[in-house]
Order: C-alpha cells, then structure tokens, then sequence
C-alpha cells in the first residue's frame, strides 16, 4: 500500500467514482479551474472535463440548492463547500431540502448527495473560517454524517458516501490534508458508514475522538502506555448514524471513558456520546464519562489562545487520570 | 397601439428579443386591465387552437376551483389540517403554463400548490387524501397541503420556505441539461419569494450555464398581508431579469391562453437552446393567505374587482362566444367536475390513516440499522 | 395579577419594553400592520409609529443582518421570525454576526438583540414548519437562548432578554400561544436569565422539561403522585447558559432523573443537561438518566404520526418508572 | 465624447439623473484604460481640491502601500498567521471614498481591509499588531487580519464571510436615520460578493426604506481565482442596481480622485435624503488573492498592463505634472513612510501575546456568572 496524505486519498476517491460513475458530478467554488482551495479537486477537471467539475459562482444556497435538486431526479452530485464555515448560508437547503425531502414525499424522491469539505479548526483564521459544526448536522434526522481521521479512512468512506443514497455530510479536517497513511489502491475499497474504529486497543480506559482528536489521542495513550495505563481509543468515524454499540462494548471492558472533541462542548457530540454510555452501560462505569473539548468561546486568531482553544495531549492525560481517580 | 396592448421588447440572453404579452405596464398598485380588453385578447388566441385542448384546459380550471372549494369547507369541517393555501383566482397559471410542457418535464412550486398538482397529472384522489394526511394521499399523508409530490408525473414538490424551490427546480434543469435530454423545468413562486437571496443566486446560476428553466413569478400582488409596493423596492419583475440578461416576459394571468403562449415560448427557447426565462404573471388570489388568513389588508371592492377577471368565468366567456361550448355542454362539465370532487372527497375520508409504524420509515433511503437504539421516545 | 394568554404577555413585554426605550425597534416579517402572523405584535404599530414596528420583505437573512448592523451603533433590535424554521436562512448571522463579533473585536462591539418568534412543533404543518432549534443555537458561546413555558415566564424573560446587552434567541412554543397563566403588572416585573424554576417540588424523581414539555411534565407528575411518586419539575427556562445547580441539587435529593423534550434527541439539551449531571451527581444517581425526546424523524403531517412524534404523558410516566425500577 | 469618458446615465430612486465617472463600458474581460486618458482626467480633477488634501491622500495611499509590502514579508517570516489578502492596486478604492466622509461615518467591509482601516484612521500600529496576533491589536489580537475593528474611528469591521457585511452596512446605515443623525456608510465589497443572496436583500431593503448607504463594489475582476465573466452572468454591476431602483455609477478605481468625487455625490443624496447608492469601482489587486495564492488563472502580461495603471503612481506623476510636489517632497513623503511603517513593525514586535484569560473574555458583555462550569477544557 501507498503512502499518501489526506488530501491525495481524499482525490483518489473522488476521481475513482467519477471514473466508475457518469451521474456523479463535483460542483464548488474553484474545484475546477482553481484545482481546489485547498487542492483536494487537483487534476480532476483535466482528466473529467468541465460539465463534471464545476465552479459556481459564491452563492452558498443557491449552489446546494441546486445540488439537491440534481439529486431528485437522480443525479449524485458531490457539492464541495469551500469550507464547512461557509455551510451555514446553505443550512436551509441542506435542512429543510436535502434531510426531509425522502419523507416528506413519503420515500418517493432520495437525495443521494454528498456535501464535502473542511471543518474544523484551521490555522489562525479567527473565529468566522474556524468552527466545528458536525452536531449541528448530526442533530437532523435524514442527514448522515460522517468524519474521517486518517487517510484510508477517509477514501474508504468517501467512496461510501458517494455511493450512498441519502444526503452525507463529509467533514474533512482543514489541518490533517497533510496528515499521512497507507492506503489501499483496490478500487473497490470502501468503509461502509456507521462502523467505529479501534484505533487502538487498551484494558484500562476508553477515549473517543474523532476527526483531529484521534492523532492527539493516540499519542495520550502512548504518554499513559509509559505510566502503566492501557487507553483504547475509538474513533466512531461515522457520527450519525453513531456505533455507539463498538462504545459501549469498551466501556464494558475498561469502565472509564473519556471523550474528546475540537468542537464547542455545549449540545456537542460529546454529550451525546455520553448520554448514551450512561444508558446503555451506566453500572460498568467507574467514574462519569468526561468530556474534553474545545474551548466554549469563538476561535481566537492570536497564536497562544488559539493553542489554548483546542485539546492537546496533556489535557487527555489529565483526564484519562482524572477517570482514573489517580 | 394602446398601453395595454403594447409589446415591450426585453433583451435576453443572447441578444434575441422576444414578444411579449404584456397587458400591463401599471405599477402594481394600478387598476386592473379592462374585463373587455381580456377578452378581446384571449378572442384571438382562441382561434390558434383546438378544440379538445381549450376543452380541457377549461375542464381543469373548473376541477381546480371546484376541488379546493371542497378543500376549503372539508378544512372548515376539521378534516384538513395545518395551513392551507388556495388557489383560487391564479388558476390560469399553473393551467396555463403546465399545459405547454408535456409529462416528462418537471414542475416545481411552493406551498400553494394543488393547482399545479393536479395540472401536473396527480389525480384529485391522491391530492384530497393528502390534505387529510391519509395514506393514500399523494406524500403518504407525510407532506401535507405543502408538500405534494409524485414522482410518477414528475411532480417534484411543494416547498414550504418561501423561495426554496428556487435553486431546486435550478438543479433539476441542470440535470436535464447534464444527461442531454429535452427537459424543462418549470419553476413557479410568489413574487414575494423574488426578494429572497435564492431567487438571485439562481437566476445568475441559470443564465451563466444556460439551463433549461422557465421561471414562473405568480405576483398575485400580496405576500400574506403585504403589497408587493411594500415590500420591493422596483416593481417591475419581468425588468429585474435583465440584472442577470435573462430573457423574461410579462404576462397576464387571468388569460389561461396567454399564459400557455408564454410559457409554449419559453419551452421552445429551453429545449432547444437550454436557456432560461423569467415570467412574470399577474395574477390575484381571491382568498385569504390561507385559511386562516382575516384578510383585513386590503377591501372587499378591491377583490370584487378583481374578481371581474375571474379567469374561469373569462374562459367560459370566450369559449362560448367563440361557439366551443354551449350552455349545456357547460353545465355537463360542471356536473362530471363536481362528481369527480365529491369521489376524491370519498376517497381522502375512506383512505386509511398511516399505520403507525410509517413514522419511522422513509427517513433514510439506505437506512443504516441503527446500532444505537432508542434513542427517542419510541 | 390578570390571568392571560402567553401571546397577550409577550405582547406586553414588547410594548412595556419599546415605551421604556426609544432605543427599541421590532422588525419582521408582518409584525405591523398585520398584527403578527400569531398577534403577538398587536397594537404595536398603531400605538409606537411606523419607524419602530417595521414589516420586512420576506428576507430573513437580510434583516436579520440588518437587525445585527444597528445593534453594532448601539440601537436595539427586536427581530421577529415569523417562525424559527424561517431562521435558517439567516443562521450565518446570528451565527458568524451576532454571536462572534463581540470577541472577535476584542469586546468593542457588543450586540444587544433578540431574535424571537414560535418555535418548535406546530400544528400539522409538516417537517419544514415543524423543529425545535433550541440546541442548535446553544451550541454557540455569544448566544444566550430562552424558552419560556408560562405567560409570566415569557413576559419576564422577555423583559430581560430586550434590555441583555448580547444577542439573544428567545424561542416562543407556537402551541404555546394560547396557554394562560397569572402574570405581574409592574413594569418592573423581570426574570434573570440563566436561573431554573422548580414548576413542582417532589422527593422521588426529578422531571427536567422546558417550553411545550413543562405542562405535560406536571400533567405527568400529577398522574405519579397518584400512585404515590413525588416528582420534582424543574424548567431551566434559559438553555444557555444553562443553570445546572438547580438541576444537580434536585438530583441530589431525588437520584432519579428523566429529561424530556419535544426536540429530536441527536446532540439535543437533554444529552447536554445528562452530560452535566453525570459530571457532577455521578454518585447520587440511582439509575441512569432517561432522555424522552421527539421522534428522530422529521416531523410527519399526517394528525396520527404528528401525535405520535411528540412526547405526551404517558411517555413521562413510563420513563419515570423505569428510572424508578418499577 | 469618446467611449471612455462618455458620462452614462443611470436610473435613481427618485428619478433624478447622476452624473457618473463611467470609463469603460466594455466587458471586464476588455482592455483596461489608457494611461493618458485616466492621467488626462485626474489632472482635471486635481484643480478642484485644495493641495493639502492631495498631498494627504498621496501620503495615504504610499502608507498603505508600504505598509502591506511589509505585512508580506512578516508574513512570509512567520510572523503573521492565516489568511492575509493584501490590498496592493486597489488603494485608490477605500482612500478616494474614505476621504470623501467625516470620522463620525461608519466603514464596514471584507477581509481586504488594511487599507479601509488605515484609510479610516485605524494607527498601523494597531493594524499591524492586529496581523500578529498581539494584544496591541485594534481588535486586541482576537479578530486577525479579516478581522480588523476600531470603535473611536467607526471601523467596523473586517468581516470574512463574502457578502456578509452588506446586509450589517445596511443596518448600521438603518440606525442613522432611525436616530435621524447624518452619518453614512460604506460599505466595501468585492464583486464576486455581489452573486450572495446578501447583495440583493440588502440592496432591496437600502431602497425601499431610503436608507444612507453608499454601496462601493471593488470590482477587482476576480473572487479568487474566478474571473468575473465564469461568475456572473451579466457583467455590468453598476446596472444591476436598477433591479432595485438604486442610484448607481460606475467609477475608475485607479483614480483616486474619480473614487473621492463619486462618493462625494453619494454622500451627499445619503447625508440630505437618505438615499443609497451602489457603486461599481473597476480596480485591479496586483497581488495574489491572499498570501498562499499562487495566482495561475492569470498572466503575467495581464498583471503588467493594469500595473501601468498603479494607482500610486499614476497619483503621484500626476502632482508632479501640476507642480504640486516635487522629487523631493516625493523622497520625503516616502522616506517619512517607510519610518511609520517600521515603527508599526517594531510596535507590533513588542507588543504582548493576549493573556491567556483572555481566551475567555468578550464572549458576552453580559457574563451571566456560569452556574455550569467546567463543561470545556480549562
Ligand atoms: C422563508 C420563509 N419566510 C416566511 C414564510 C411564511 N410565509 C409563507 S407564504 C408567505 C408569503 C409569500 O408570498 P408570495 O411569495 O407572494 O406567494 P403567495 O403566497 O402570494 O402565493 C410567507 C411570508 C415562509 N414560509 N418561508
Ligand atoms: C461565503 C463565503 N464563501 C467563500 C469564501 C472564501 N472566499 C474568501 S474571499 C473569496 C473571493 C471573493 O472575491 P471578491 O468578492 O471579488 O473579493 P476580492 O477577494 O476580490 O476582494 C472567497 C471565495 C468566504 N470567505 N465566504
Ligand atoms: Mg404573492
Ligand atoms: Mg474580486
């Protein structure tokens, strides 16, 4: 297997179903000539041509719309939101259209959609380009969701969403493009959706994390390996629908979760999480479920509060600890 | 040439002028066009087609009004709930206009839509179920008076955010315009809608990639409680087309037949050339916003004006001065539309509610088993 | 004190507020000379002049920023949402204007709005006119959000959320409307944000519910104590910030918890509110916390399926029982 | 009278008649002007301002010039993080309309604002220290370079989301005539905002409640790497505001002085009457997009030509040709320039990192002391 980056799998998958698929189209602000804002889209317009590779004008609602549209009468358009921040000028459309279109017409029009693009933390870009909206998505039901944190990962289950045949929210993160990783080159590799990850396996404690936090994870459980204590980490991959089934089956096993998360706390994935651990595993846990997350406050730009603003490695030590009662 | 008659030329897209059938070039706030005048018109349109047609599209005014008269009293009686939007008085539009296209092309509109979907093909039966949240009802009673669809007549909606549609029926034209077929999508709204932002990044969208849709603005004047003056600052909605040099006509819409020459224009520019036209067509609805609408904004004498146009009594007018139908060819038409209301009366009452368990499916197409269960109150 | 309509109530909190400061505008969608689509703005108009009850075009995103522009030089907006689906559309500016730009210029620019109008489950009107919103604003830190469930309740915090100096989402039940209750007649009658009310004391559960959940939580409780379970309801009546002592001291008496809301379940307040609770009662709580939530499906027209989505007493009544083992 | 120098006409609100500087009427994609003729007209336009006044805005211009040449190579050290969008060939835009106002109007613009807010009276002190991060910063470090606020000056803002200061603009310009004071606004965006939904809301409601916001689009001919013909399917902005009945003029952006005599005359219909205005002002970034643009989707040969029209330049040839500063006062100015713009630097150097407390700071202005604590990571 090769190893890539992020953003080059992330390709990968988008021209592999192109290739397989003519109804598949990518639609976005400079995916085509531009190759991308962030290059995720390079080579594409060359090799699949402009009726396939589509830049819009900066019209947010009026490119999704038109998207889903497309996707009623069968189309599998692949919107590319510049950033996700950008995303909330087209919440309506994604909402009250994509979500709600296969039940409110009683099953008969499917929205087989992917919006795509990066979320999260960037760097230093303040708060209006710097948010995490995955609960916000998560919260509708007829939205999938879905949140990639390594490269296999990512084409895998890219290569689903495309293939899926309801709306898919793929939230890529704007720091990890360049993260790397083996990934697989069968053309028929895909992670089907809803299926969390053992991203490490571990007796003493469970951390969940997603997106950026699975690396910091990993490395506070290489920190804790060294103080005698074993963390599995899960990364549930897909947030809605959630596994919270993998969760709760390591809860089981090791009694004390943490839960880590880029994003604002407050009705966050994190409190879902936990909501459910409790109900499903309340008399196997040890201590509360605790919740480590990114500052309750908009993205600062200066340098030092941004750092301050997102989990690091100590702050899941401390927490692993903290569950620990140690 | 008089005012009411002239054609305005409206630049278009390419260059190419197009006629018009402009009636009125009145602020909105103006009388409406002489009753004589329509009729006068509509005398002329007669004569460029057949007899069957004019037959049917009378028919299908008649059904509509009929149809939601009978909506109006079941919704009266408690059997209809939520909001409910009639049409009556904008019959001629959506008549008019889906007469031009054939079954195959798509119909996208608002909230206030059983006009159309019953224009569009979906049978009475399906509709009436639907504002009684039956199972048989067009959305299997999960829509509702806002929401019909059927795929079957390619009958894609019923939207209930105003302008919604907008940038849908825009991505439904971009798939005709895709996959090379002859398509058209027509997109009907309010002309309150046209003050959102998705009636702008649309129109830009369509005109830059010269997509199939024909954009079909019913400015029946008032959105809810607010005149159109009162809410726009320029007035004239065929004009605002040329922000995006898309082609655009303005078109009266008490005239069933000036509506479908309109539209028949646009269609041809669309299929042929997949380009986009804006239509703006005046029309005025005779009740309330809704049902429940007290509708102290505006005068009893200003309907009643109005009302002079009914353009299903123009129609009946014409038909029978033009010796097309005659007293008793009406009165049959009367008699099997009212049959045909009372039978999807029958049908939506007889038609069983959802089963309970409907509550759940049709949230996902590829429902994925929920490993996390119970989540909800269920 | 008069017994009267929660419509009637807020109607004078807006007109009490908008007499005490010229400062005070309110803008919407027919809030003028139509009264309100829901009347809550009756009278207004024609007693405070055109320049301060101003009917918009159908433009939510438009003056909704318009709304956050003349909070920024210091006049204070009401923005009216003729119903809180419409608020989608204007989302980035409630989300990236209004909440962010105090931080973002380092506390020069503070936004004093409220944007109000119905929220949450209507009658039949399908998925598009019928959500519950709440978590998805308090997600955001720089938002407060309210959601009264009595007249003086609504009067109360409406009072305080006109004269808060940050924007705040005051989220009405459309239902709600026509509920009466004793409301205070001083002008100087208002509730802080942020502060729970106990609606019912008890001694063997705790019933958190807010906005439409709160009387069918009492109607529950009444039905309890018939077979002999004392049910404390504890209405947070402020989302955010949430008060969570009230909460945590109840569930320190009662160790048994149920939270109940209209809302779809996904990363709603109830996960928040079991979050907080497990956090900080872990060792109080005999049974884990029981979350009844609407149905995690768009919202069906159908009367039959609309009934069944929402929440009702019974459900309340078997939640309770199963966090008291019975 | 010559294409480029012909005065169109264009619709207002009140059907009056502007004057208006058009200099090109040809697509955006067409040559830009001669250099002889925009120095031709300047220099008719330098007679009518008092010396001072010129030589300040020349100043300005060098200072803001100077200033961001040396924001890029900080950046290019390190010391200046995320996005930064330089301003260089577009000075004229916010200094030409800038001076055009009193201190007590209000600016709102985009994330290209070092130059509005320096035009503004924002010290490139705090400018700069805004760009690192620095508590010293106009918007104490937490805002950045989009993000650039200054209440003494009514800066407001440095907002990164396109289009979304136009409708903020439109309600800050509300708040005027609410409180019947006579203070405009402008409000500065690029011309691929005008494709946001938000353009045309605001612009609706600006007109149709007479509100005094002057609308000033720096058509600098690409969002991004998309040049205005891909985005926008009819190009001529200034024209769109008749869709909302709105003054409008179309304006050299490289003349400093046709951007400061175009506003001059919108600041007046907004100061006496409250009238909108949209200006489309034709300018040219000579720079990339934002610092990590590798700029491909334009040639080298295009950057030259609209280089021969610097703004700066042209300026300062111009005094020079009507004696009003010489090559002295012209190394003088630059030397004095250069000083400020070090000092800026140095400033920005030492000023402090934001303590860390101030993570949690301004998030409300009325901090409701959290009975819930502890919910993030502190
Ligand atoms: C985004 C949005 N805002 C407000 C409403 C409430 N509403 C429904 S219809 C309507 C008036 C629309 O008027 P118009 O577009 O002229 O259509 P008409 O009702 O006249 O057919 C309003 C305000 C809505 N459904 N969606
Ligand atoms: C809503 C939104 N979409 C996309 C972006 C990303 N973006 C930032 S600037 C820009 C181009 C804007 O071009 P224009 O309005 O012409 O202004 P210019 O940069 O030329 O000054 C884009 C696409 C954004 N910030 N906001
Ligand atoms: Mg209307
Ligand atoms: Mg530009």
């Amino acid at each position: 297997m090769a190893v890539i980056t992020m953003r080059e799998a992330l390709n990968q998958a988008l021209r592999e179903e192109m290739l397989r698929d003519q109804d598949v189209f990518l639609m976005g602000e400079e995916v085509a000539e531009y190759q991308g804002a962030y290059k995720v889209t390079k080579g594409l317009l060359e090799e699949l041509g402009s009726k396939r590779v589509v830049d819009t004008p900066i019209t947010e609602l009026g490119f999704a719309g038109l998207g889903v549209g497309a996707a009623m009468v069968g189309l599998r358009p692949i919107i590319e939101f510049m950033t996700f921040n950008f995303s909330i000028l087209a919440t309506d459309q994604i909402i009250n259209s994509a979500a709600k279109m296969f039940y409110m017409s009683g099953g008969q029009f499917k929205i087989p959609i992917v919006f795509r693009g990066p979320g999260g933390s960037a760097f230093q870009v303040s708060s209006q380009h710097s948010q995490a909206l995955e609960s916000w998505f998560a919260y509708f039901p007829g939205l999938k969701v879905v949140m990639p944190s390594t490269p296999a990962d990512a084409k895998g289950l890219l290569k689903t969403s495309i293939r899926d045949d309801d709306p898919v929210i793929f939230i890529e993160q704007e720091r990890m493009y360049g993260h790397k990783g083996e990934v697989p080159e069968d053309p028929e590799f895909t992670i089907p959706l809803g299926l969390a990850d053992v991203k490490r396996e571990g007796t003493d404690a469970t951390i969940v994390a997603r997106s950026l936090m699975v690396p910091v994870a990993l490395k506070a459980a290489e920190e804790l390996q060294k103080q005698g204590i074993s963390c599995e980490v899960i990364d549930p991959r897909t947030i809605r629908p959630l596994d919270i089934d993998t969760i709760v089956e390591s809860v089981k096993k090791t009694s004390r979760v943490v839960v880590a998360e880029e994003s604002h706390p407050f009705c966050g994935v994190a409190a879902e999480i936990s909501m459910e651990i409790m109900d499903r595993a309340f008399d196997y846990l040890d201590a509360p479920v605790k919740r480590v997350s990114g500052a309750d406050v908009p993205m600062p730009y200066a340098k030092n509060l941004e750092e301050l603003a997102i989990p690091g490695v100590d702050q899941l030590v401390a927490a692993v600890h903290e569950v620990s009662y140690m | 040439m008089s005012k009411q008659t002239a054609a305005s030329e409206m630049s278009t897209g390419s260059g190419e002028k197009t006629r018009t059938g402009v009636i009125d070039q009145d602020p909105p706030k103006a009388v409406a066009q002489q009753l004589k005048t329509v009729k006068q018109e509509q005398k002329h349109r007669v004569d460029d087609i057949d007899q069957k047609t004019l037959i049917d599209l009378y028919r299908q005014m008649l059904l509509v009004r009929r149809f939601e008269e009978k909506a109006a009293e079941a919704y009266s009686m408690g059997k209809i709930g939520g909001f409910c939007h009639l049409y009556i008085g904008q019959e001629a539009v959506a008549i008019g206009a889906i007469s031009a296209i054939r079954t195959d092309d798509y119909v996208l509109t608002s909230y206030r839509e059983h006009g159309h979907a019953i224009a569009k093909g979906i049978s009475p039966n399906a509709v009436m179920a639907e504002l009684f949240g039956k199972a048989g009802g067009c959305s299997s009673g999960k829509g509702g008076s806002m929401h019909m669809f059927d795929r079957n007549v390619n009958f894609l909606g019923g939207h209930a955010i105003v302008g919604g549609q907008i940038p849908l029926a825009t991505g439904v034209a971009f798939a005709s315009k895709y996959r090379g077929t002859d398509q058209v999508t027509l997109c009907f709204f309010g002309e309150a809608a046209v003050n959102q932002g998705a009636f702008h990044e649309s129109l830009n969208m369509a005109q830059l990639w010269k997509l199939p849709c024909i954009y079909i603005c019913e400015n029946n004047q008032y959105g809810m409680g607010t005149s159109l003056d009162r809410a726009m600052s320029f007035q004239n909605i065929a004009e605002k087309a040329r922000a995006y040099e898309i082609a655009s006509e303005f078109v009266d819409g008490m005239d069933v037949l000036a509506v479908r020459e309109a539209t028949a224009r646009a269609v041809e520019r669309a299929r042929k050339d997949f380009l986009p036209t804006l239509l703006e067509v005046r029309t005025y609805r005779f009740m309330g916003h809704s049902m429940s609408d007290p509708g102290s904004y505006r005068t009893r004498a200003e309907i009643e004006k109005h009302q002079e146009r009914d353009p299903v009594k123009v129609f009946s007018a014409t038909l029978k001065e033009k010796g097309i139908v005659d007293d008793a060819a009406l009165a049959e038409m009367e008699k099997s539309v009212r049959e045909e209301v009372e039978h999807a009366l029958r049908f939506a009452e007889d038609s069983p509610q959802p089963a309970p368990e409907e509550l759940y499916t049709d949230v996902y197409a590829n429902p994925i088993v929920p490993r996390n269960r119970g989540i909800d109150s269920k």
